[in-house]
């Protein structure tokens, strides 16, 4: 976005036949164009409106937290969202993981050679609106065009800068035995209503992407509770991942209850069907939270008044026993280890 | 989901152990072969070994048509690919499990080569309709549950005249590999173990019913119960092999009525004996060759045989030397027998196809029961040692 | 191998293709390998197929025998005799 | 970089024929492998070792600055760089030319399937020693795989985050008729060395990109004339597209004299042989430079101190004239406009 | 680098400039046509006309083969590509101009058009060479200067063999389209200007030589300068021109003769004559039909003849209603003439192809002398104006 | 059309290609539509091909014409008769 236009607002409509072009990447005027005709209206904030290719924030007020994730979803648009408003929702909710509050967040396009213009708008409005329902500006873009076959329509990355208040202290660090293991909702919900969309797979279903915000959620669980341990969202890799990075090679286990995990019904007939395993499934809207077993009750309650953490729910406990395993006790009152994926998750046969 | 969630009731999981931990007798052992990789994992993902009491054991069988694929085989499938240039359809079970030189379909994807997950044999002939100037061969795999739907994707492209679509068919046959186990002569015998009972094969049966198991109580006199899937089902059935153990019977009990029958399903039976016959001699890995025990696409139907339609080349594929799936096939060693499981070996990182499939007794003692078997090798380990000292 | 499961048949098409629902998913699949089939039944879903029916009975039947804890003492000699009965 | 494992320092070696593959992206236990292979030894700090998604970093004296850019570059490897280095010096070079101080950047990749592990290996060990020449930590990061066929090779998207001394007031609304337009050295070295790789162009040159940080001399400069108005870094585009952008549209012109900008022998060859300009021509270790005429030789001093700006020189003036025109003195004598590209820049033989 | 940078110098120029501005007669005006489109970009990109006095005027000529080709031919181009399925190899000069419906070479790749740009021709038959199973299309463009490289690409394809490679030639002459251009009937005389000498081309002159322009002198009585493409070599030119037309003389005189003989590369020339022939007549842009002016492959290489080889449908390829470019190109009507300029038509989102060649005269006047050109079109609109105001 | 740029021949080939060098940059051309190159030669280098050797001699001469302002008085007569001379 170096050359974002300084007077917006004539806003030429977008044909139907455009396409994004090699000269859109050339970093000449059509790249301002571009920028001026698709990007600016719909981010349109006073720090994009500085012009410049930095933007410049205002002195944060406590510690700074960063974080980045490429998006590189197919299909770009699916049930409750699309890959616009997810990289902002995923980036947001990185750095609300860090206990922080996000105060702007950064965008990089990757765009494929024939990509039609409209479909790059829809993605643009999407983050847009996304940014603007967050509370929180995106600052600052770039924009670059592959050629036809070397990309997959669009790929986004996104920073997101957050400021943690004095007193917050969170981090895999503060892990003890005894703490409780909390999530928000459900899981799978994403990662399923994804696969319903993939080629080749396609099946029908209710269920929609959980791809929310979650940082409004966060502030009032830190300000419930500063001395929480760990907040954690169980995206690419699912629970397992979230869970298994935590204690791998440490000193404390987890130790989870199968029957108090939700799942909707859609979700683990999905699973079911494919041979999937909820626990390894991308979530998009749900955090993981580990605290003193005596903050977890207080927290719940903070979650459940949110709508992204109406289902909350404790889900186990950090151990001193098994370390550096994730133990479940499964549906019929067995035990097992929660593995993490090896590679991605293959739908199976067998 | 119904019936599925009613069979993984707790409290009703519950009363089966209940009634299960009060017949068993204390004083014996119970070894029941589980054939399908299907029950092996129920059995780990439900932690169902925590239901039975401790002497009652789970010896897990060559029942993973993944595990039990020669690495030739697998090697064959990616000449096709890299030599020939075909478009090889998978199901994604195969992707992972090693082939010679470290390969594997997904790296060879990686590499360049033209391989696609496929869901289903409907998928394959949508590939081949797609892609009219190659060639596409389906990597037909599976016991006799999956050998129908590839029965019915060769009669489609017929139909269809798709000359671009055919199968490199690895389908191979339950009973046969049943029969070989406990022909002893043919496994090591000082490694042979005393099996009291078969959980006999789910899905398959639904396909072929119970009467090719009746041979096992007939001529061997093994109980056999055919097993549902799900882990009530397992709880169920060890509970009826545990009566007729200790009731002196044997029989061919079917637990999972609700879809096998004596007779399983004949339609689907008469497909596949019109599209196949049997091969001789079929190689499995860790039971070797063994007759009558596995299917090849009948002359009529050449034209869809990708190994009449492309030459393939005699080559040397070894497996992984120290890896023990061979004797784990057989249900005569255990993961923790194996020296490099945990170590060398893990699903990131597999020297065998045991280590690869969700229904393989490897990968199923690593992800679901890691921390106890890694515990009992360091035990092992320690009781070797401890036997060395007191020796020296 | 062998991953199947329960889906109700919902409609039938041509082709031998039906759809189904598994707890609210929906699919499209072949049924080429079954006899008869009609919409209502449950069947057993393999790799895009449907391998047999299910038989209401039998699993309620099986379900009252677990509840039971185990066999009903009823069943042992009919059991004994050879394979149970699907629809 | 969700997992950077704990205890780094066991490396197993890179084998020739070790690919990406899809695995690699599926969150779970080879996506940690991945990192704890390739990049935890190569990025290895504290912030990354924070072990943790989000990065925090300490509270910062001043307000802070934020930019990111995509890089999508081929060949990945090219005379006098590569990928990697170049994905760190060209957000360094647009923090710095916010008048920051950079302190800490993030790093996104998405990576092809099939591509190689060792020259993953060669991407992220360039990257790395390019962080710690410029003392700028990489404090978190992100690893997407994407299907052969949807990506090229590795994109890397880069977000820097710095930190503005108080006074230091720099943007393009500081333009002033009057005001020196200064350059930090020859033009065109980078893109010249690019296309000289590039399938179907090649030709032999001694010409190296000009890839470098920029941030310590801008530092200096900063300290040596605190109101300097604007840094612009002459990127895609070249130094056309940096100039019009800053004068397109507003009451301000820029004159430029062709004689004083400083282009190598064998760049302009190059560009007389495939029909190029230098002024479209992107640059990556240059910087231009907009102050008071008054300061112009004191930064040009400044400048001239480091191997950066060794050949600074003074290429023009802000006028009121000709207002949003980039208009140049030609070689001759005569005068012209300087457009800014449409499109990318293709060689042609007319 | 030598034979470039001399011919830039700025003392040369200036002492050039000065020796112009004292012959010139202040009292008349003098209209020098280049014919070449590398005229016209060296005159703008160096500012040449500020060198100059004003009552020397710079007369743009049709001599950009980018842009007096029919927006037919490029429609068939694009057919090629998107019915025949070829790879087209185009020089970059032709990828972003406007063919009918707002497309081009670049929007047809974008679409998934497989259009590959090339430096040479040597590229596009290592293109061939690597497609084996592709048909390869070259798309020839340009005037004597660019067709020796067609001709011996199509000469190497027949040595090798490559079946797969074509070419569609849109090869065009010279000496024609400026005989064409002094044959006032054919052109709205209400428009004609009078020349008063011609530029001649610079690197067409390389291969055909001199003499072809003799006519020029000999028929119509125009002095000729043969000049070279460096900024110098123009004002040097000019200057020859303006002692010819002071002293009354008419001649072909040859300013560039570093490169250019009476004769020209011969080799060159009877390689094209083995390979091409005329084409009774070709439709120029701007200058409507037009004998002898331009090339096809004769039968005897018609193997690799694009047209030939695959069958392009009748198409009604139309300009841009307003568009000057045909007047523009005849050196009737400048750019500031036409009411789309600068508004609706610019190099992002060009109407004609004189906004596209950066030979084109549209482009030239946009990307060089834009500040000026849009202030004249202000006044001349505010002369209108006022005209009608007094009128009324 | 016709973008074509003096470049000094470094070396020659099989196949009638040759190595030119261009203020440094190096690159590998044909001449296959060249009577005759040699080392040292400086040719025209257009779309890949040699087009013409150029003549040094010349080159000078016009330089000099130009550094004279224009023709000199001696050149005019040759000139009018009709073109210069190349190597
Ligand atoms: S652990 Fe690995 S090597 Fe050992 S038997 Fe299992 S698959 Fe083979
Ligand atoms: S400005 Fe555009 S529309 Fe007008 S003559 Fe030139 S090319 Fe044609
Ligand atoms: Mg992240
Ligand atoms: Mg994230
Ligand atoms: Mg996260
Ligand atoms: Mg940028
Ligand atoms: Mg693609
Ligand atoms: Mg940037
Ligand atoms: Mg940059
Ligand atoms: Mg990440
Ligand atoms: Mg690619
Ligand atoms: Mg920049």
């Amino acid at each position: 976005m170096e050359s974002i236009d300084r007077e917006p607002g004539r806003r030429p409509t977008i044909r139907p036949d455009e396409r994004v072009t090699m000269s859109h990447g050339g970093g000449g005027r059509a790249t301002a164009e571009l920028i001026r005709r698709i990007f600016a209206p719909h981010f349109a904030n006073p720090l994009l409106e500085q012009g410049h290719d930095v933007a410049r924030l205002e002195r944060p007020e406590g510690r700074i937290v960063v974080s980045t994730d490429g998006h590189v979803i197919s299909p770009l648009f699916f049930p409750g969202g699309d890959i616009g408003s997810l990289a902002v929702h995923g980036t947001l909710n990185d750095v609300a993981m860090g206990g922080a509050r996000p105060i702007a967040l950064t965008a990089g396009f990757v765009i494929e050679e024939g990509f039609a213009l409209a479909d790059l708008e829809r993605i643009a409005a999407s983050m847009g609106a996304a940014a603007r329902r967050a509370g929180v500006p995106i600052a600052t873009g770039d924009t670059k065009v592959v050629e036809r076959g070397k990309g997959d329509g669009v790929f986004i990355t996104t920073t997101g800068i957050g400021v943690v208040p004095d007193g917050v202290e969170i981090g895999p660090d503060r892990l003890a035995a005894g703490q409780a293991v909390l999530l928000s909702g459900t899981l799978g919900d994403h990662g399923v209503a994804i696969l319903s969309q993939r080629q080749g797979l396609e099946f029908g279903t209710t269920i929609r992407s959980d791809s929310a915000a979650l940082h409004r959620m966060v502030a009032d669980m830190v300000a419930a509770a500063p001395g929480l341990a760990l907040l954690r969202d169980p995206t690419r890799g699912g629970l397992s991942a979230t869970l298994n990075e935590l204690v791998e090679g440490t000193r404390l286990g987890i130790a989870i209850d199968e029957a108090a995990i939700p799942v909707r019904g859609e979700v683990a007939s999905a699973c079911e069907l494919l041979g999937l395993d909820p626990l390894h499934i991308a979530n998009e809207g749900k955090l993981v939270c580990i605290c003193d077993a005596r903050d977890a009750e207080p927290l719940l309650a903070v979650m459940r008044r949110h709508p992204e953490g109406r289902e909350a729910v404790r889900i186990g406990s950090v151990t001193a026993e098994q370390p550096g395993f994730v133990r479940m006790t499964t549906a019929i009152g067995g035990t097992r280890i929660v593995d993490w994926l090896s590679g991605e998750q293959l739908p199976r046969i067998c | 989901m119904k019936y599925v969630e009613e069979f993984r009731d707790r409290a009703l999981a519950e009363r089966l152990a209940a009634t299960i931990r009060a017949e068993v007798d204390p004083a014996r052992d119970y070894n029941f072969m589980e054939f399908c990789g299907g029950h092996t994992h129920a059995i780990f993902r439900y932690g169902v070994q925590d239901l039975v009491p401790a002497n009652v054991h789970f010896v897990h069988g060559p029942g993973c048509p993944v595990c039990i694929l020669p690495i030739r085989r697998l090697d064959d499938a990616i000449e096709l690919v890299e030599r020939h240039g075909v478009i090889l359809c998978s199901y994604g079970d195969m992707l992972r499990v090693p082939a010679s030189k470290r390969r594997s379909l997904m790296s060879v994807k990686a590499e360049g080569g033209d391989v696609r997950m496929v869901y289903s044999t409907l998928d394959a002939l949508d590939v081949a309709r797609k892609n009219p100037d190659r060639e596409v061969v389906f990597l037909g795999i599976g016991f006799e549950t999956t050998t129908p739907p590839t029965a019915l994707a060769i009669r489609q492209a017929e139909i269809e005249g798709l000359t671009n679509f055919s199968v490199f068919c690895n389908h191979v046959l339950t009973p046969a590999a049943i029969r070989h186990i406990l022909d002893a002569p043919e496994i090591d015998p000082a490694q042979a173990v005393r099996l009291d009972g078969f959980l006999g094969p789910s899905h398959v049966s639904a396909v072929i019913g119970s009467e090719p198991y009746e041979f096992l109580s007939e001529s061997y006199a093994k109980p056999v119960v055919i097993a549902g899937f799900e882990p009530l089902d397992v709880l169920h059935s060890v509970l009826m092999l545990i009566r007729q153990v200790n009731e002196g019977r044997v029989a061919v009990e079917n637990q999972y009525a609700r879809v096998v029958t004596r007779e399983g399903n004949t339609r689907a039976q008469a497909l596949v004996a019109e599209i196949f016959e049997r091969r001789a001699a079929f190689e499995w890995r860790g039971l070797g060759s063994v007759p009558d025990s596995a299917l090849s696409i009948r002359e009529s139907y050449g034209a869809f045989d990708a190994e009449r339609r492309f030459a393939l080349s005699a080559k040397t594929s070894r497996e992984v030397k120290s890896c023990e799936c061979p004797a784990i096939l057989r249900g005569v060693k255990k993961p923790k027998d194996c020296k490099l499981f945990g170590t060398v070996c893990t699903p990131d990182n597999p020297m065998g196809s045991c280590m690869v499939s969700s229904e393989g007794a490897c990968a199923a003692y690593w992800t679901y029961r890691r921390a106890e078997t890694l515990a009992e090798m360091a035990a092992d380990r320690a009781c070797v040692a401890a036997g060395l000292e007191d020796a020296a | 191998m062998c991953l199947a499961i329960p889906a109700r048949v919902t409609a039938l098409h041509d082709d031998a293709m039906a759809t189904v629902s598994l707890g609210g998913v929906v699919k499209t699949i072949s049924v080429a390998l079954l006899d008869r089939v009609a919409v209502g039944d449950y069947v057993l879903l393999h790799v895009g197929y449907a391998l047999h029916t299910i038989s209401e009975a039998e699993a309620e039947r099986t379900l009252a025998m677990m509840a039971e804890g185990g066999l009903l003492e009823a069943e042992i000699a009919e059991m004994a005799d050879g394979a149970g009965e699907a629809a």
